[in-house]
C-alpha cells in the first residue's frame, strides 16, 4: 500500500510542478491569445473586451488557482481558440477526446509493428552465426536510428505515397468515418515512427539474448538435452525480454505521449500536432492539460511498466 | 563405461586440456581435483558435449558403453548428444543460485527433462491407451491424454524431489528458483539430473557455493544416490578433503594434463607428484600449535627487552551491539519491517591480535565487521574505536580495485587521501610513488605490475593489492571479510601467509572473516563464532579447537 | 561474405568505419570556416536548381546556392551546436545524477521530480521561454536544449551511481577518508564511462534532430546561415523538383550520426575487448 | 449607373467601390484572370451564372479545399482572421456582398437607396430568400443581426466600422431603414456584415446558420470545416457542388505532399516554385493579392529616424531581384502602401528609387547620413511565412552590396505581433500587410500617432494630405489627395515597399469556374466539375 501511495502522492507533486511551469512559462512568452485571435486587426478596446471575456483580465495567481480548482473538480475548461459551434468554444475535454485517439491508434500500431518485425528480428540477430549477416544487421539498424524523424516521414510519404501510390499523403480518413480506412492510412506513419524504436528494440534483444545464453540456467537447459531452437525460445527469450519490456515501456510513453513530428508531416489530427497548434496559438487550457496528459501518460506508464516488470519476473514480485 | 582417449582441447590460444586419458567404470565415483584453469571442468564439459563452441577438440575420441561420442575432427554430433543429455549422462553444476532458469517454475524444469526424453516411453503408452475402448477420439481425447501424461510426469517429478531429500514437494514443485535455498536448488539439480537414471552423473563442484553444513548433506546424498542408481560419478572438485571423502578413485590435474591418478587413500597416504603434495600440504589443516593473543604480546615484549608489563590494550570495545536494516516485506503495498541482522554483540579486539570471525552465510558477521567500520546507520549499543581509520579488504578480488585506475593510482590514493585530511601527513609525489612501490614489494608483487589495471591481474595479485592498500596508510585495524574464498587453495595458502607476515612486520590488528573454520585456524589469534546474529562462543584458537563449548562449533568442526 | 564479417571482428572495423565517416565530415566542417568551394551566401538565378555535376557535387538550390559548400557549412554548423548541447546536457547531467544517486534523499526526491517535469515540458515550449528571454540565436538553442536534453542523462548517471556507490571500492574509499567529491568525480566517474558513452552517442544524434526542429520555429541558426537541419526542412518544398536539395542534408545527418555511432560501438568493442 | 441615386457624391464614390444593384456593366471593372467574364448585375430573382459554365458544367460532387489556417469563430460577427472570413464566405451574406470585381451587389437585400445628408439607409428585402433551416429571412432578422454586430443590442460592437450606427428600424416586412451619426461614404461595405436569424447569437448550441449558398455541416479544429449546398440559395442555378471540405492543412510542406498526392482539390497561396512543380498535375491560376510586402522600417530607431538612410535602403533594395527569386517575376513591384488593383487611387511611383539597386546612390546617401562604412540592422521576419523568410534572404545577399547588412531574425508570429507589431521593438521587420477594398485601409494608419502606426511615420505634409482625401466627397480630388499622400509617402521613404505579391492557386483539371476576388475569400459557388 506505502508503494501505491507513494507513487500516487509523487505523481500529484510532478502533476502540479509541470502545471505550475506551464503557467509560468505562458507568463513569460510574448503574445496572448488576444494577441493571437485578434492578429492585426487588434484595437486597445477589442482587446480589453476579448481579455475580459475570457477571464484574461483576473491577476495571474487568481488565475491559475482558479484553473487549478476547476481542473481537481474534473472541470478542464474550454478552448480559448477553438469553437465548438457559434456560441460556444470547445470544450477542452472534447477536443482532446476527440483528437487522442488518433494519437492511441497511432501509439497501437506502431506497438504492433515494432513487437512483431523487432521480437523475431533480435530473437534471429542474436541465433545467426554469420558473421557477415551480423555486420548487415548492425549497420542496418544504426542506419535505422540515424534517420531524422522528420526526414523519415517525408522519405516514406515520399516512397508509399507518391512513387508507390499505396497511400495518398494527407488523405487521412477519421476514424468516426471508416476505421479501417483509417488504419490503412495510419500504418504509413506507423512505419516511420516504428523503424528507428524497430531497430532499438531488435539491437536490445538481441545484446540482452547474448547476455542471457551466457548464462549458467542455459548451460543446465542443454545438459538435459534440450536443442538449440528450444533453449532460444524456452528459456532465454523469456528470459531477455525482462530488460526489453523496461524498454518498450519507454516508448510506450513516448509515443502514446504524442509523435509531434510524424504527426505533423503525416497532416494526422493527434495530440502532437494539437499541441504544437495550441502553443503557437497560446491556447493555454488546451496546452495545459496536454502537457498535464503527456506527465500523467509518462508516469502512470513507466509505473506500469514496473507492475509488469514485478508480475512477469517472479524474483521480483516474491521477494 | 566411459573411456575417454588422447583427449586435446583448446579455445582460441593454446590447448587447456592436453591428451587427456582416463576411464570411468560402471557405479564408480571418480573424483577429479585441480585448481582453477587446470582443465578439469572443460574435460567434464568435453564430455557432457556441452562446452563452448569456440572451444576445439584437437584429438582424442570419447567413448560412452563402447559408442563413440566424440572424435577429434569430426563435427559434433549434436542429435546423438541430445540423445544422451540428459537421459544417459547428466550433469550437476557449481552455482545452484544460476544454474536454474529463474523465471521458470522448479517442477517445470525437472519436468523438461522427462518432456524431452520421454518420446519412447510415452507414445507406447499413448498406443496402449488409444487400444483402450473408452478413449476418445479427436481433439477431446488428444486433450485428455495430455492431462494425462500431465499427471503422470508430475508424479514422476513429485517422486524425483522427494528421492533427493527435499520435503513439501508439492510447493517445491510450484516453487521459482529463488524462493528455495541454495542447498534445496542444488538438490533440485540432482533431481534434475537423475530422475531418469543416467548410466553417469558429472558433478562439477557440486557444493563450493554452499555452506559447510549443508556441503556435507549434498555429498551424504550423492553418495546415496550412487548406492541406489548404481550410476557412476564423475566428481570434480578443488577440495581434496571432499574427494577423499566421497570418492572410490581420484585424479589429480594440473595446466589440462592429468598428473596423478590412483586409489583415493593411496594418492592421500603416498602422493607422488609435487603438485600433489604441494596441495595437500596448501589444504589448509589444523595442524601446528597456535599460539594466543596473550602469548603474541609477551613475546613482542621479551624482543622488546624492556622489563615495563604491558596490558592487552582493546582497539575496539563492542558492547551489547544491535545492528538491523528495513525490509520491503511485499513490495506493492509492504510495510517496511525492521530486521535485527546481530544481536547483543559483546566483545573486545585487541591490539595486533587477529581475531578470526567464524559462521555460515547469513549469520550476520559482514553486518556485524560495517557495523565496526560506521558503515550501518541503524545501530543501538555501543562501539568504542581506538583505533585510527580502520581498512577493510572484501571477499571479491574483481569488484574491490578501482577498474578504472592503475596500481599504482591504487596504492597511492590512501596516501592522498591521508594527506587531504591530515596535512602533517601529506608526502610528496615523489614519496608516495616510493610508498607505493614498497608496498607492491611487500605484497609480493613486481615493478611492472605498477602501471597496470586490475582487469590485467589474476584474483590473487588483485588480493594483494587490495591488502596493500589497506595496509599502506599503517592503520590499527584491518577488516578482512573473506579475502580468500573466491581463491584456489595453493594461492589462498599464500594470501594466509603474506597476511600473516605483514601481521608480524606492521603489528596491525586484523579481525578476519571467514566460513572456512580451518581457514580461520591457520591465521587466527583468537576466534569468534558466530551464528544467527549471535556471537556463540569467543576464545582463544586452539582452546577453541580442542575444547569447543557450543554444539553448532562441534558441527562446525567436523 | 564472411571474410567480410570476419574482417570487420579482427580490425574492429566498425571503429575503422566509424572513424573514416565522423572525421571525413568533421574534416570537411572544420574546412569550411577556412573555404568553400563557392561562397554559401551568393544567389544566382541562372543557376537555380541545377542537378549534382562536377561543377556543383550536391547540385544548386532555390536561389542557385552551391549546396556541397553549403552542407559543409551546415556540419560546421550542427555539429559544434549539436556538440555543445551535449556538453551541456551531460554534464547537468554527471553533476545533478551524480550527486543525487550518490547521496540519495530528499534532495534526491525533488531533483527527480523536477525532472520527471521537464521531461514532460514540451520542447518547444521551453525553447519558446528560454528565447523570450534570452533573445534567439545559436547559443540559446544551445542552452534550451542542454536543458531539454539533461534530465535523460541525470537518470543515466543517478542510476549508475547508485548502482556503483554500494560498490566494495567505494566503500573502501570512503575508509581510506578519501571526501566525497574526489569519490564521486576521480573514483567512481571514471567506471560509467561506458554506459555513458553509449547515451552520448544517442544525445548526439538527438540533439542533430532536435537542432533542425528548433529552426522550424526559427529558432537558432538564422538565414543565410546553414546547418543540415535547416536546410533538409527548406527542402521539404521541393522534394519533387530538386530532390538532391533534400537528399544532401538529410543524408549528411544520416552520415554523419551513424558515423559517430559506429566510432562508439567501436570503442565499446575495444574497451570489451581489453576486458 | 445613376438611376437609382440621385446623390453624385454618392455615385462618384461607387463608380469605383461600388456595384448598384440594379446597374449595367461597370465600365471600370477589371477582369479577374480566372474567370473572363464580367458578372452580370442581378436584378432580383435573376440567375448570375457564368455563361461559359452552362455549356460543360455538371453538377454535383465533392471538392476539398486546403485553407491553412484553422477557424477562430463560427460567429461571423466575432471572426477576425482573414482565413475564417474566407471560409464564411460561402455560409453568410450580408444585405449586400462584394462581387469578385470589388464591387458591391445586392443580396439579402434587393435593392438601397441613401439619403442625401448620408446618414440614413434604406434597404429593401430581397423576397423569398431563405435561411439554411428553411426559414424565411424577415425583417426582424435583419434588424437583430445589426444590432446585434453595430452593439445597439448588448452595447459590445462586435464590427467597429459599424459603431456609428444609432438605429436599425423597421419600415414594413420588407423594408429596414438604417440611420447613423455621421456621414461617411465607406460605411455602405459594412452592410456586408452576415444576416444571421433572430435570437441565434443566444441560444445554446446553434450552429451557424446564415443565407449563402452553402450550409453549415461540421467543424473539427484542426481538421476542418464541410459544407453542404445549400437548395434554397436565392441565386438560381447556384452553387454546383454537393459538399466542400475546407480541409486545415498544416503547413506549406504538407500541403504540397497532399496536393502531390491528390488529397486537396483547391489550394491557394503556393509560392512559385511550389506551383512550378504542379503544373502538370493542376491548373494553375494566378491573380494580385490583397497584401503588400515591405521591409517597414523603424522611424523612431536609428538608423532610420534619418531619412537618409531610409531612402538608401529603398535605393539599395533591388525588387526586381526579389520578384524573380520568390514569386517567379508574378509580382506587381510597388512602392507606395496602396494596392494597384485600386486603379484609381494607386499611383506608380516606382521611378523614385527604381526596381533595380542603386548601389552607388545608396553609399551616397548613407555617407552623407554619417554612415561611410555602412549600417548594420536585425530585420525581424515571421518565420511561418516562407516567402517573407526566402525575400529577406534574397535582400540581405543583395543588399551587402551596398554596405547595407541584413541580420535575419526569425520569430514566431505571436512574438511577431506582440513584439514588432504591437510593442514597436524593432529596428526593421519583413512582412506583408494586407488591405481591403477602401483606400484609406492602408493610408490611414501611417498618420502621425495612429494606433496602427508601427513604423512610427512621422509627416505632418502627409497628414495633411491625408485628412483631405478622407473628407472629400469628390472622387476625382479624394483619388488626388490620397496619391499626393502616397508620394509624400515614398519620398520620405517611411518604409521600402517590395512587391505585390500574386494569388497562386493550385486547382483540379477537372474543375472550373473559380473566380478570383480583390479581397481573402474562396468563393465556391461558382465552382464546378466539367463534363470531361
Amino acid at each position: 500500500m506505502k508503494y501505491l501511495v507513494k507513487k500516487i502522492v509523487t505523481l500529484i507533486m510532478t502533476l502540479f510542478l509541470v502545471s505550475v511551469l506551464a503557467f509560468l512559462a505562458f507568463q513569460i512568452i510574448p503574445g496572448d491569445v488576444v494577441t493571437s485571435i485578434l492578429g492585426t486587426e487588434a484595437t486597445p478596446e477589442r482587446e480589453e473586451a476579448l481579455r475580459k471575456e475570457l477571464g484574461l483580465d483576473k491577476p495571474p495567481v487568481v488565475r491559475y488557482f482558479r484553473w487549478a480548482g476547476d481542473v481537481i473538480r474534473g472541470d478542464f475548461g474550454e478552448s480559448y481558440r477553438y469553437s465548438k459551434n457559434m456560441n460556444q468554444m470547445m470544450p477542452v475535454k472534447e477536443l482532446i477526446g476527440d483528437k487522442l485517439p488518433v494519437t492511441l491508434l497511432l501509439a497501437a500500431l506502431s506497438m504492433i509493428l515494432i513487437a512483431v518485425i523487432a521480437i523475431p528480428l533480435g530473437v534471429f540477430w542474436a541465433r545467426s552465426k554469420n558473421r557477415f549477416l551480423d555486420v548487415v544487421l548492425n549497420m542496418g539498424t544504426q542506419t535505422a536510428m540515424a534517420v531524422p524523424s522528420f526526414f523519415l516521414g517525408v522519405l516514406v510519404t515520399y516512397l508509399f505515397g507518391i512513387l508507390l501510390k499505396w497511400f495518398s499523403p494527407g488523405g487521412y480518413v477519421s476514424y468516426k468515418e471508416s476505421f479501417w480506412g483509417c488504419v490503412r492510412y495510419l500504418v504509413f506513419p506507423a512505419i516511420s515512427v516504428a523503424i528507428p524504436k524497430i531497430a532499438m528494440t531488435a539491437r536490445f534483444l538481441r545484446n540482452s539474448m547474448l547476455t542471457e545464453s551466457g548464462s549458467d540456467y542455459v548451460r543446465t537447459a542443454y545438459s538435459k538435452g534440450a536443442s538449440e531452437r528450444r533453449v532460444a525460445y524456452f528459456h532465454v527469450l523469456r528470459n531477455a525480454m525482462m530488460p526489453v519490456v523496461t524498454f518498450l515501456g519507454m516508448i510506450v510513453a513516448e509515443i502514446v505521449a504524442g509523435s509531434i513530428v510524424v504527426e505533423q508531416v503525416f497532416s494526422l489530427p493527434g495530440i502532437g500536432k494539437l499541441l504544437i497548434s495550441s502553443i503557437s496559438t497560446r491556447d493555454f487550457p488546451v496546452v495545459e492539460i496536454l502537457i498535464l496528459y503527456i506527465t500523467f501518460v509518462v508516469i502512470v506508464v513507466y509505473f506500469l511498466v514496473d507492475v509488469l516488470y514485478r508480475v512477469i519476473d517472479p524474483r521480483i514480485s516474491n521477494k | 563405461m566411459i573411456k575417454i582417449k588422447h583427449l586435446s582441447v583448446a579455445f582460441d590460444g593454446p590447448e587447456v586440456v592436453k591428451d587427456v586419458s582416463f576411464e570411468i567404470g560402471d557405479g564408480e565415483i571418480l573424483g577429479v581435483v585441480g585448481e582453477s584453469g587446470s582443465g578439469k571442468s572443460v574435460t567434464a564439459l568435453t564430455l557432457m558435449g556441452l562446452v563452448a563452441e569456440t572451444a576445439r577438440v584437437t584429438s582424442g575420441k570419447i567413448y560412452y558403453d563402447d559408442q563413440l561420442l566424440l572424435e577429434a575432427g569430426v563435427p559434433r554430433n549434436t542429435a546423438l548428444y541430445r540423445e544422451y543429455q540428459g537421459q544417459k549422462m547428466s550433469m550437476v553444476f557449481q552455482e545452484p543460485m544460476t544454474s536454474l532458469n529463474p523465471t521458470m517454475k522448479v517442477g517445470a524444469q525437472v519436468e523438461e527433462v522427462l518432456i524431452l526424453h520421454d518420446r519412447q516411453g510415452s507414445s507406447i503408452e499413448t498406443k496402449k491407451e488409444s487400444k483402450a475402448p473408452e478413449a476418445k477420439k479427436g481433439l477431446a481425447g488428444w486433450h485428455q491424454r495430455q492431462r494425462e501424461e500431465k499427471e503422470r510426469r508430475k508424479a514422476r517429478v513429485l517422486d524425483a524431489l522427494r528421492g533427493v531429500g527435499l520435503r513439501d514437494v508439492e510447493r517445491v514443485y510450484d516453487c521459482y528458483p529463488h524462493q528455495l535455498s541454495g542447498g534445496m536448488r542444488q538438490r533440485v539439480m540432482i533431481a534434475m539430473a537423475v530422475i531418469l537414471h543416467p548410466g553417469l552423473i558429472i558433478a562439477d563442484e557440486p557444493t563450493t557455493a554452499l555452506d559447510v553444513t549443508v556441503q556435507n548433506q549434498i555429498i551424504d546424498l550423492l553418495k546415496k544416490i550412487n548406492q541406489e542408481q548404481k550410476n557412476s560419478l564423475l566428481f570434480i572438485t578443488h577440495d581434496l578433503n571432499l574427494a577423499r571423502r566421497l570418492c572410490d578413485r581420484i585424479l589429480v590435474m594440473q595446466d589440462g594434463c592429468i598428473v596423478e591418478e590412483g586409489i583415493t587413500e593411496e594418492i592421500f597416504s603416498d602422493p607422488r607428484g609435487e603438485y600433489t603434495k604441494k596441495l595437500i600440504s596448501a589444504v589448509p589443516g589444523r595442524t601446528g600449535k597456535k599460539k594466543s593473543t596473550h602469548q603474541k604480546l609477551k613475546e613482542a615484549q621479551r624482543e622488546k627487552g624492556d622489563g615495563k608489563k604491558q596490558e592487552l590494550k582493546p582497539l575496539v570495545e563492542v558492547r551489547d551491539l544491535n545492528v538491523s536494516y528495513r525490509e520491503n516485506a511485499n513490495s506493492l503495498f509492504g510495510k517496511t519491517i525492521k530486521k535485527t541482522v546481530v544481536q547483543n554483540a559483546t566483545f573486545d579486539l585487541y591490539e595486533g591480535e587477529i581475531l578470526g570471525l567464524v559462521g555460515e552465510s547469513g549469520c550476520g558477521k559482514t553486518t556485524l565487521s560495517k557495523a565496526i567500520l560506521g558503515l550501518n546507520k541503524m545501530v543501538e549499543g555501543s562501539i568504542i574505536h581506538h583505533s585510527n581509520s580502520p581498512q577493510m579488504v572484501f571477499q571479491d578480488p574483481y569488484s574491490s580495485l578501482n577498474p578504472s585506475k592503475t596500481i599504482g593510482w591504487l596504492l597511492q590514493e590512501p596516501l592522498r587521501a591521508q594527506g587531504i585530511l591530515d596535512p602533517s601527513k601529506a608526502m610528496t609525489e615523489k614519496d608516495r610513488v616510493a610508498a607505493a612501490y614498497d608496498m607492491l614489494h611487500k605484497v609480493g608483487l613486481k615493478d611492472k605490475y605498477f602501471t597496470r589495471r586490475p582487469s590485467q591481474l589474476s584474483g590473487g595479485q588483485r588480493q594483494r593489492i587490495s591488502i596493500g592498500q589497506a595496509l599502506i596508510t599503517r592503520p590499527g585495524l584491518v577488516i578482512a571479510d573473506e579475502p580468500v574464498s573466491a581463491l584456489d587453495v595453493t594461492i589462498q595458502a599464500q594470501i594466509l601467509d603474506l597476511i600473516r607476515s605483514l601481521q608480524e612486520e606492521l603489528k596491525t590488528a586484523f579481525l578476519f572473516i571467514s566460513h572456512d573454520i580451518n581457514v580461520i585456524y591457520q591465521v587466527s589469534d583468537r576466534i569468534m563464532v558466530m551464528k544467527d546474529g549471535r556471537i556463540l562462543e569467543i576464545g582463544d584458537t586452539e582452546e577453541i579447537f580442542r575444547n569447543p563449548k557450543d554444539p553448532y562449533t562441534k558441527e562446525l568442526l567436523r | 561474405m564472411k571474410k567480410v564479417g570476419a574482417w570487420f571482428k579482427k580490425q574492429n572495423a566498425y571503429f575503422l568505419v566509424g572513424l573514416v565517416m565522423t572525421g571525413l565530415a568533421v574534416m570537411l566542417g572544420i574546412l569550411s570556416f577556412f573555404w568553400t568551394p563557392y561562397s554559401t551566401t551568393a544567389m544566382s538565378a541562372a543557376e537555380r536548381f541545377h542537378g549534382p555535376s562536377l561543377r556543383h557535387l550536391f547540385g544548386t538550390d532555390n536561389f542557385g546556392r552551391d549546396i556541397f559548400s553549403r552542407v559543409m557549412q551546415g556540419i560546421g554548423t550542427t555539429v559544434i551546436v549539436s556538440s555543445l548541447i551535449v556538453v551541456i546536457s551531460a554534464g547537468a547531467g554527471i553533476l545533478i545524477g551524480a550527486i543525487t544517486g550518490y547521496f540519495g534523499g530528499i534532495l534526491d526526491e525533488i531533483i527527480m521530480r523536477i525532472t520527471d517535469a521537464v521531461n514532460a515540458f514540451p520542447s518547444i515550449l521551453l525553447a519558446l521561454v528560454v528565447i523570450s528571454i534570452l533573445g534567439s540565436g545559436k547559443q540559446n538553442v544551445i542552452f534550451s536544449l542542454g536543458i531539454v536534453f539533461a534530465p535523460s542523462y541525470v537518470r543515466i548517471v543517478r542510476s549508475e551511481f547508485i548502482r556503483l556507490r554500494d560498490a566494495d571500492f567505494v566503500c573502501r574509499a570512503r575508509l581510506m577518508g578519501v571526501k566525497k567529491l574526489r569519490i564521486l568525480f576521480i573514483h567512481i566517474l571514471p567506471n560509467i564511462w561506458s554506459v555513458f558513452w553509449v547515451s552520448v552517442t544517442i544525445g548526439f544524434n538527438n540533439a542533430i534532430l532536435a537542432e533542425s526542429g528548433m529552426s522550424y520555429l526559427g529558432i537558432g541558426v538564422q538565414p543565410p546561415d546553414a546547418s543540415l537541419g535547416k536546410m533538409l526542412s527548406d527542402a521539404q518544398g521541393y522534394l519533387g523538383r530538386a530532390p538532391w536539395y533534400a537528399l544532401a542534408p538529410g543524408l549528411t545527418i544520416v552520415w554523419i550520426v551513424l558515423g559517430f555511432s559506429l566510432l562508439s560501438e567501436g570503442i565499446r568493442r575495444k574497451e570489451a575487448g581489453k576486458r | 449607373m445613376k438611376k437609382k441615386f440621385g446623390i453624385t457624391l454618392m455615385a462618384l464614390l461607387l463608380v469605383a467601390a461600388l456595384g448598384g444593384c440594379a446597374g449595367g456593366k461597370n465600365p471600370e471593372d477589371k477582369s479577374s484572370e480566372a474567370s473572363n467574364t464580367t458578372a452580370e448585375s442581378s436584378a432580383p430573382g435573376q440567375q448570375s451564372v457564368d455563361p461559359n459554365a452552362s455549356k460543360d458544367a455538371k453538377y454535383g460532387g465533392k471538392v476539398v479545399v486546403g485553407v491553412q489556417q484553422d477557424i477562430d469563430s463560427l460567429d461571423p460577427h466575432k471572426a477576425t482572421a482573414a482565413g475564417t472570413k474566407e471560409i464564411l464566405f460561402n455560409i453568410f451574406e450580408g444585405l449586400l456582398k462584394v462581387n469578385e470585381n470589388g464591387s458591391l451587389i445586392c443580396a439579402v437585400a434587393s435593392d438601397y437607396s441613401v439619403s442625401e445628408d448620408g446618414l440614413t439607409y434604406t434597404f429593401t428585402l430581397r423576397d423569398n430568400v431563405k435561411f439554411h433551416n428553411g426559414n424565411n429571412v424577415t425583417a426582424e432578422d435583419v434588424k437583430y443581426s445589426l444590432e446585434r454586430a453595430s452593439g445597439l443590442l448588448d452595447g459590445t460592437p462586435l464590427i467597429s466600422s459599424l459603431k456609428t450606427l444609432k438605429s436599425v428600424d423597421i419600415v414594413d416586412e420588407h423594408t429596414v431603414q438604417v440611420t447613423t451619426e455621421s456621414a461617411n461614404l465607406e460605411l455602405i461595405y459594412s452592410f456586408t456584415t452576415a444576416i444571421i436569424p433572430k435570437g441565434s447569437g443566444e441560444a445554446e448550441g446553434s450552429n451557424p446558420i446564415g443565407t449563402g449558398p452553402f450550409s453549415f455541416v461540421s467543424y473539427k479544429p484542426q481538421e476542418g470545416l464541410v459544407v453542404k449546398k445549400n437548395p434554397y440559395y436565392w441565386q438560381e442555378g447556384l452553387p454546383y457542388l454537393d459538399e466542400v471540405n475546407f480541409k486545415i492543412v498544416s503547413g506549406a510542406d504538407s500541403a504540397l505532399l497532399e496536393l502531390k498526392g491528390h488529397s486537396i482539390d483547391l489550394y491557394s497561396y503556393l509560392t512559385d516554385s511550389q506551383a512550378a512543380e504542379l503544373a502538370n498535375d493542376y491548373q494553375i491560376l494566378a491573380a494580385p493579392s490583397d497584401a503588400l510586402q515591405a521591409l517597414f522600417l523603424n522611424n523612431a530607431e536609428a538608423p532610420f529616424t534619418d531619412v537618409r538612410v531610409r531612402q538608401a535602403v529603398c535605393y539599395a533594395m533591388d525588387r526586381d531581384l526579389a520578384n524573380e527569386f520568390v514569386t517567379g517575376g508574378n509580382s506587381a513591384i510597388i512602392s507606395a502602401p496602396m494596392l494597384p488593383t485600386l486603379k484609381d487611387y494607386y499611383e506608380d511611383l516606382n521611378g523614385i528609387y527604381g526596381t533595380g539597386a542603386n548601389v552607388e546612390k545608396a553609399k551616397q546617401l548613407l555617407t552623407e547620413a554619417g554612415y561611410p562604412n555602412g549600417i548594420e540592422f536585425s530585420v525581424k521576419v515571421p518565420s511561418n511565412y516562407e516567402a517573407h523568410v526566402q525575400t529577406a534572404e534574397v535582400l540581405a545577399d543583395q543588399m551587402k552590396a551596398a554596405n547595407i547588412n541584413l541580420k535575419i531574425e526569425l520569430v514566431d508570429w505571436n512574438t511577431w505581433l506582440e513584439d514588432v507589431y504591437k510593442g514597436r521593438k524593432y529596428v526593421a521587420t519583413l512582412c506583408a500587410i494586407t488591405s481591403d477594398m477602401t483606400p484609406s485601409y492602408l493610408m490611414v494608419r501611417f498618420q502621425s500617432g495612429h494606433g496602427k502606426n508601427f513604423i512610427n511615420f512621422a509627416s505632418t505634409a502627409y497628414d495633411e494630405a491625408y485628412q483631405k482625401a478622407e473628407k472629400s466627397m469628390k472622387l476625382d480630388e479624394k483619388a488626388g489627395f490620397y496619391k499626393q499622400a502616397e508620394k509624400i509617402f515614398v519620398e520620405e521613404a517611411g518604409t521600402a515597399f517590395i512587391q505585390d505579391p500574386p494569388i497562386t492557386i493550385a486547382l483540379n483539371k477537372d474543375l472550373a469556374g473559380y473566380k478570383f476576388y480583390p479581397i481573402y475569400v474562396q468563393d465556391m459557388s461558382t465552382v464546378y466539375f466539367t463534363n470531361k
